[in-house]
C-alpha cells in the first residue's frame, strides 16, 4: 500500500514542490533479430513503441537502452549518434533493446501540475450540482490521486496505490508541515518553489 | 442519485445527453457544455496516461468532488460513457458496460435508422434507457 | 452466442445500398422492387433446400402453417403470432414483433421507413410459397411498429 | 473444419440463409454495375458499413478488452469474430517478417458454399465483403488496415486467402480548439 508521489501546486497552477517515493519498475529487455518487428515513432522528442507490442513491451513504452547503452531522446547518451540509424543496419543484429516507462522529468511534472490545475477547475465548472469543489479524488486502474485545496488555493496532491482509501490525514499533515516550515520561513515567498 | 449521462462517439460528437436529478441549471449552451466535457475527458485521459507510474489498461475511471462523482467507461471502439452521480455511489463501470451492451448496441447499433456518428434520435432507445436508469438501485 | 445477427446486418446494409446509395439513380420504388425480387430468389432457393426431406403438404392451409411456424422461426427466430384466412386463398399473417423492425421503434417513429425493410421479407415469402407450388401476391402493412401484417393472395389457376 | 450438423440445426440453417442472400446480392450488383471491379468496390464498402456496427455487437458480447498487440488482434478476429458470426475459425498464417501483415485462410468459406463462378467473372472477388467488414471493424478499434484477397478457391486456387495489413494506429479526435 504505497504512496508514489507528492506534489504541491500554487494558486496559479505552478508546481512548487514535488517528491517521488516508491515508483514501480516497468522495464522489459528483449533480444531482436533483423528486421525489427517493432515500429518506433518520435513522441515528446523520444522514441516510443508505435506498433509491435508484445511480451510486456507496450505501445507507448520508451526505448531506454540498446545493447545496454542508454538512449537519450533519439540519440545514444554516450556519443550522441542517431539510434534509429543504428537500428536500421542489419550488421548490428541481433540486438538487445530495453523498453519501459520513464520517470517524469521536472518539465513534465510542471506541465502535469498545470494540467491538473485546469482539470480541477473544469471539475467545478461542469458540476451538475451547485457549489461543487474541484477534483478531490481521481481514480485510474493504476493509481489514485488525492487532492486537497486549501482556502488560499494551494493544492496538495498525493499519488498512491489505487487500493488506498482517501488519505485525508496525510493531506492535512502536509498542509500543517507546509504552514510550519514554508510559511513561517521569512525567506520564503508564496507561490515560489519550496526548497 | 444519478444526475446526468453523456455519450460521446470516438470523433467527440455528443450522441446522447440525458439528465435526471440535475439541480444546477446549465450555465452554458448545451453544445458548449458538451465540447467542454469532451475536452476535459480528453485531457483527463492524457493526464492519467502520463502521470501513471505503471502501464494503464483502462486508465481513467472516475473522479469525485465535494458534490458529485463522475464515472467514465470507454469501449475499445472509443465510445465514451460519462455518468455523474452523487458521491455515495461506488464503482459502476459494470453498469455502464451493461448500458452499452444492452441498450446502445441493441437499440442504436442494431437500428439501421440510427447513424452511429450523429446524435441519437430514436424514441425507442430513449425509452429503454429511461427504464434502465430508473431501475438502477442508485437512481 | 445464442443470438447471432449476421443476416440482419447484411439485410440492413442491402436496404441501405439499394435505397440510399448515392451512386445509384434508382428511386425508392425501383429499389423496393429490387429488394422484393432479391427476396423472391432467396425464398425460392431457401425453401428448396429446407424442404427436401419433407413429403408433401396436405393442403394450402397446412403449407401456410409450415411457413408461419418453421420458416418464420428460422428466418425471424419466432413464429407468426396470428394466422387468419378467408378460406378462399387470402391469408393474413400477423407478427406482433417483427424481427427486422423490432429494434427500430415501438411507436410511430420511423414508420415511413418500414416499407424498405419489408420488401425483402415480402419477396422472400412469395418466393418460398412459389417454391411450394403457390403463385401469389404478398404485401405488408404496418399499423404500429414493430407489429406487421403480411397479406397473401393466392392465385388459383 | 465444418462441424457436422443435423438438418434442422438452426445455426446451420441461418448461415444458409445468409449465404443465399449474399449470393443474390452479388448477382444483383453484377447486373447493376456490369463491371466486376466496381462490384468489388461496392461489396467492400458494404462490408465496411457492416463492420463498424458488427464490432460493437462483438465487443458487447465477447466482453474482450483492447488487444495488446497485432498478433492478438489477428487471433481474436479468427477465433472469436469469425466463429461468432460465421461459425468458422480461419487459420492465421503467413506473417510478414516485420509482423504487420498476416493471412486468414478461409476453408471452408461459408459465403461460397453453393457458388460456382462463371468463367468470364475472373475479376470478381466474390467474398470481398469480408475485406470491408475487417477494415470497418478494425477502424473502430483504432487500427487502420488494408484487407484484400490474394487467392480464391472459386477461381481454382488451392486456398482462399485474405491478407490483412496494418497501416497505422488511429488517435481519438482532438477536441475543438486544442492541439
Amino acid at each position: 500500500m504505497a504512496v508514489y508521489s507528492v506534489f504541491v501546486v500554487s494558486r496559479g497552477g505552478s508546481l512548487i514542490y514535488d517528491i517521488d517515493y516508491n515508483v514501480p519498475k516497468t522495464d522489459v529487455e528483449k533480444t531482436f533479430g533483423y528486421p525489427l518487428d517493432i515500429v518506433l515513432k518520435v513522441f515528446d522528442e523520444k522514441l516510443t513503441v508505435d506498433f509491435g507490442a508484445r511480451d510486456g513491451i507496450k505501445i507507448g513504452h520508451y526505448l531506454l537502452a540498446v545493447n545496454g547503452r542508454p538512449v537519450q531522446g533519439t540519440v545514444f547518451d554516450d556519443d550522441r549518434t542517431d539510434v534509429r540509424e543504428f537500428l536500421g543496419q542489419q550488421q548490428n543484429y541481433p540486438i538487445s533493446l530495453k523498453f519501459g516507462r520513464i520517470k517524469l522529468t521536472v518539465n513534465e511534472k510542471i506541465m502535469l501540475a498545470s494540467m491538473f490545475h485546469s482539470l480541477f477547475a473544469f471539475g467545478c465548472q461542469l458540476s451538475p450540482e451547485e457549489r461543487s469543489s474541484g477534483i478531490q479524488i481521481l481514480e485510474a486502474d493504476t493509481f489514485k490521486l488525492h487532492c486537497r485545496q486549501t482556502l488560499t488555493g494551494i493544492k496538495f496532491i498525493v499519488l498512491t496505490d489505487p487500493r488506498l482509501p482517501y488519505v485525508e490525514g496525510l493531506l492535512k499533515r502536509l498542509y500543517e508541515l507546509y504552514s510550519d516550515y514554508a510559511l513561517k520561513n521569512p525567506y520564503y515567498s508564496i507561490d515560489m518553489p519550496i526548497r | 442519485m444519478i444526475f446526468n449521462l453523456y455519450i460521446f462517439d470516438r470523433l467527440g460528437t455528443c450522441v446522447l445527453y440525458a439528465e435526471w436529478n440535475r439541480k444546477k441549471p446549465a450555465n452554458l449552451p448545451k453544445d458548449e457544455e458538451f465540447q467542454n466535457m469532451y475536452g476535459m475527458l480528453f485531457s483527463l485521459r492524457s493526464f492519467v496516461k502520463r502521470l501513471s507510474p505503471l502501464d494503464c489498461k483502462d486508465g481513467f475511471l472516475n473522479y469525485q468532488t465535494s458534490k458529485y462523482k463522475l464515472h467514465y467507461y470507454e469501449t475499445p471502439s472509443g465510445l465514451k460513457l460519462v455518468m455523474n452521480t452523487s458521491t455515495d455511489v461506488g464503482d459502476i463501470r459494470e453498469t455502464l458496460r451493461q448500458l452499452y451492451g444492452q441498450i446502445y448496441v441493441e437499440y442504436v447499433v442494431k437500428n439501421p435508422l440510427c447513424p452511429l456518428d450523429k446524435p441519437i434520435t430514436s424514441d425507442f432507445f430513449k425509452d429503454k434507457l429511461e427504464t434502465f436508469i430508473k431501475a438502477l438501485p442508485f437512481y | 452466442m445464442n443470438d447471432e445477427y449476421i443476416f440482419e446486418y447484411l439485410h440492413m446494409e442491402m436496404v441501405d445500398q439499394f435505397c440510399n446509395s448515392s451512386d445509384s439513380n434508382d428511386d425508392i420504388n425501383t429499389a423496393i422492387k429490387k429488394l422484393e425480387r432479391l427476396g423472391f430468389t432467396v425464398g425460392q432457393r431457401y425453401i428448396e433446400k429446407s424442404t427436401k426431406d419433407i413429403q408433401r403438404f396436405k393442403d394450402e392451409l397446412e403449407t401456410m402453417k409450415f411457413v408461419c411456424k418453421e420458416v418464420w422461426n428460422v428466418v425471424y427466430k419466432k413464429q407468426i403470432d396470428n394466422l387468419r384466412t378467408n378460406h378462399h386463398g387470402v391469408y393474413n399473417l400477423h407478427d406482433y414483433k417483427f424481427r427486422l423492425l423490432e429494434q427500430m421503434s415501438h411507436s410511430n417513429q420511423y414508420k415511413e421507413h418500414a416499407p424498405k425493410y419489408l420488401a425483402f421479407p415480402c419477396g422472400f415469402l412469395r418466393g418460398a410459397l412459389s417454391g411450394l407450388g403457390f403463385d401469389c401476391v404478398v404485401t405488408a402493412e404496418v399499423t404500429k411498429m414493430p407489429a406487421c401484417k403480411f397479406l397473401i393472395q393466392i392465385h388459383h389457376s | 473444419m465444418s462441424r457436422p450438423s443435423k438438418p434442422g440445426d438452426p445455426r446451420k440453417v441461418s448461415t444458409e440463409l445468409f449465404t443465399l442472400t449474399y449470393g443474390a446480392l452479388v448477382t444483383q450488383l453484377i447486373k447493376d454495375y456490369e463491371d466486376e471491379q466496381e462490384v468489388n468496390k461496392q461489396l467492400e464498402k458494404m462490408g465496411y458499413n457492416i463492420g463498424i456496427r458488427l464490432i460493437e455487437d462483438f465487443l458487447a458480447r465477447s466482453n474482450t478488452g483492447r488487444c495488446n498487440d497485432f498478433r492478438e488482434t489477428a487471433e481474436t478476429i479468427a477465433k472469436v469474430g469469425f466463429r461468432m458470426f460465421l461459425n468458422i475459425a480461419p487459420v492465421v498464417t503467413n506473417w510478414s517478417p516485420s509482423g504487420d501483415t498476416f493471412s486468414l485462410l478461409l476453408d471452408p468459406n461459408p459465403l461460397t458454399e453453393f457458388v460456382e463462378l462463371p468463367e468470364d467473372k475472373y475479376k470478381l472477388n466474390y467474398s470481398n465483403i469480408l475485406c470491408g467488414v475487417i477494415r470497418g471493424a478494425l477502424e473502430m478499434v483504432q487500427l487502420e488496415v488494408q484487407a484484400w484477397f490474394v487467392s480464391d478457391q472459386l477461381k481454382g486456387d488451392s486456398s482462399t486467402e485474405m491478407r490483412v495489413k496494418f497501416i497505422r494506429k488511429l488517435e481519438d479526435a482532438v477536441p475543438a480548439g486544442e492541439d
